[in-house]
């Protein structure tokens, strides 16, 4: 599956998106957090507060709790200062 | 029932897109217009980039619209959320709703801005006025409790 | 700190008016617009015929203003009513609000319209399609309870 | 002191504004509301309900208890239906 990274997530690891492959017990959205949290350095500090990370699953905001099955593209930012 | 949502680097002409909801209508009591400007924070800011997730971003915003539209009887919605580099005193964000009355208008466009606030993934950086590195914006803990009102 | 009140009989500029309060400023964050606008009641009303109480309605509305200001952290406001006649899917009245915040700028439009709905001496007469002679628009009691959220 | 009159208390009445000399017992705007419906015919029309008239002193609105006491211009109006 493809992850994407914007602002602060995207500037700690960075790139603005890869190829990933989680191990199969990668389930949740928080599973995939902590599992590219485990990746290097610049993906520990990334994710360092792992709590605040947004994951969207092809482009809807999920909890961290979402299954990621069958995901094509996850998203993972800081919370949103549009507006 | 007109709805208009576009994601831009330039500037947009809020007269121009509140004409375009009311334009050849004899229903529309009512047209709230909400620009949100760039603040120079005191002389401290050069500008602001506004970094987004492109695709998300426009079909977020249209979620964010489908729920209003639901909530309130509009007759037109226009929101238009500019991207990249943009200086104090330009412009960000427009909305616009239209209704028979006022209060529809009113709270749909409070609605739209809080959850633009808080779900619409756009990302603020600071540029500084003295040259040194800006960090990016903190989500504000007001802006989630202003949209927490309207949950159903 | 602008304040500008009107009462005139012809249309008005919303965008120009919008402009004149944000212009050369960069601490503004928030511009709100409400432009009240004649409907035509699914067609049968021909035109609108808005009475006022020329001296009061300026002091009235200049009242009504300067509790906004008292009330919220306002960079500028603009109020303008017109009178006379007025057709449908024209304007009748603009309130501009401009705050460096968004909730600031939100509630000042609102306060000054339900203030202006309750306290500004207009009276709006229908006439009417068929061109039989339509009455006076009776005070809604829904505007008065939204004045009534207001009081201190 | 001058009345003036607006909408339908103005059409009712068939003027906009006159000056009337109410006699030593009317006090209040009130008082002033209940001898103009006295004066004849329009002017009972016009105050048929007197609890909905509006009442302003010198171009404040007042209630009904108000005192009249000093005022120059006193004005009469249905509730308020401009925005």
């Amino acid at each position: 599956m493809k992850a994407v990274y914007f602002a602060s997530v995207r500037e700690r690891i960075g790139k603005s998106e890869e190829v990933v492959s989680p191990p199969p017990g990668v389930i949740t959205a928080g599973d995939l957090v902590a599992w590219l949290a485990g990746l290097g350095e610049t993906y520990a500090h990334a994710f360092d507060n792992p709590k605040i990370i947004r994951v969207a699953i092809d482009r809807h905001h999920v909890k961290h709790d979402a299954l990621i099955a069958g995901a094509r593209e996850i998203a993972f930012f800081p919370p949103m200062t549009g507006g | 029932m007109t709805t208009t949502i576009r994601i831009q680097a330039g500037d947009f002409d809020a007269a121009a897109e509140a004409r375009k909801l009311t334009d050849g209508r004899r229903d529309i009591g009512a047209v709230v217009t909400f620009a949100g400007l760039c603040r120079d924070e005191g002389g401290s800011l050069a500008a602001l980039e506004l970094e987004h997730y492109p695709q998300m971003a426009e079909e977020e915003i249209a979620r964010v619209a489908a729920r209003a539209r639901a909530r309130w009887p509009l007759a037109g919605v226009t929101v238009i959320h500019r991207h990249g580099k943009v200086a104090p005193g330009a412009q960000i964000v427009l909305v616009v709703t239209a209704s028979a009355h006022r209060t529809a208008a009113f709270e749909a466009a409070e609605f739209l801005m809080d959850y633009l606030k808080t779900r619409a993934p756009f990302w603020k950086k600071e540029h500084r006025a003295d040259g040194s590195e800006g960090g990016w914006v903190e989500a504000r803990d007001a802006d989630d409790r202003a949209a927490e009102r309207w949950a159903d």
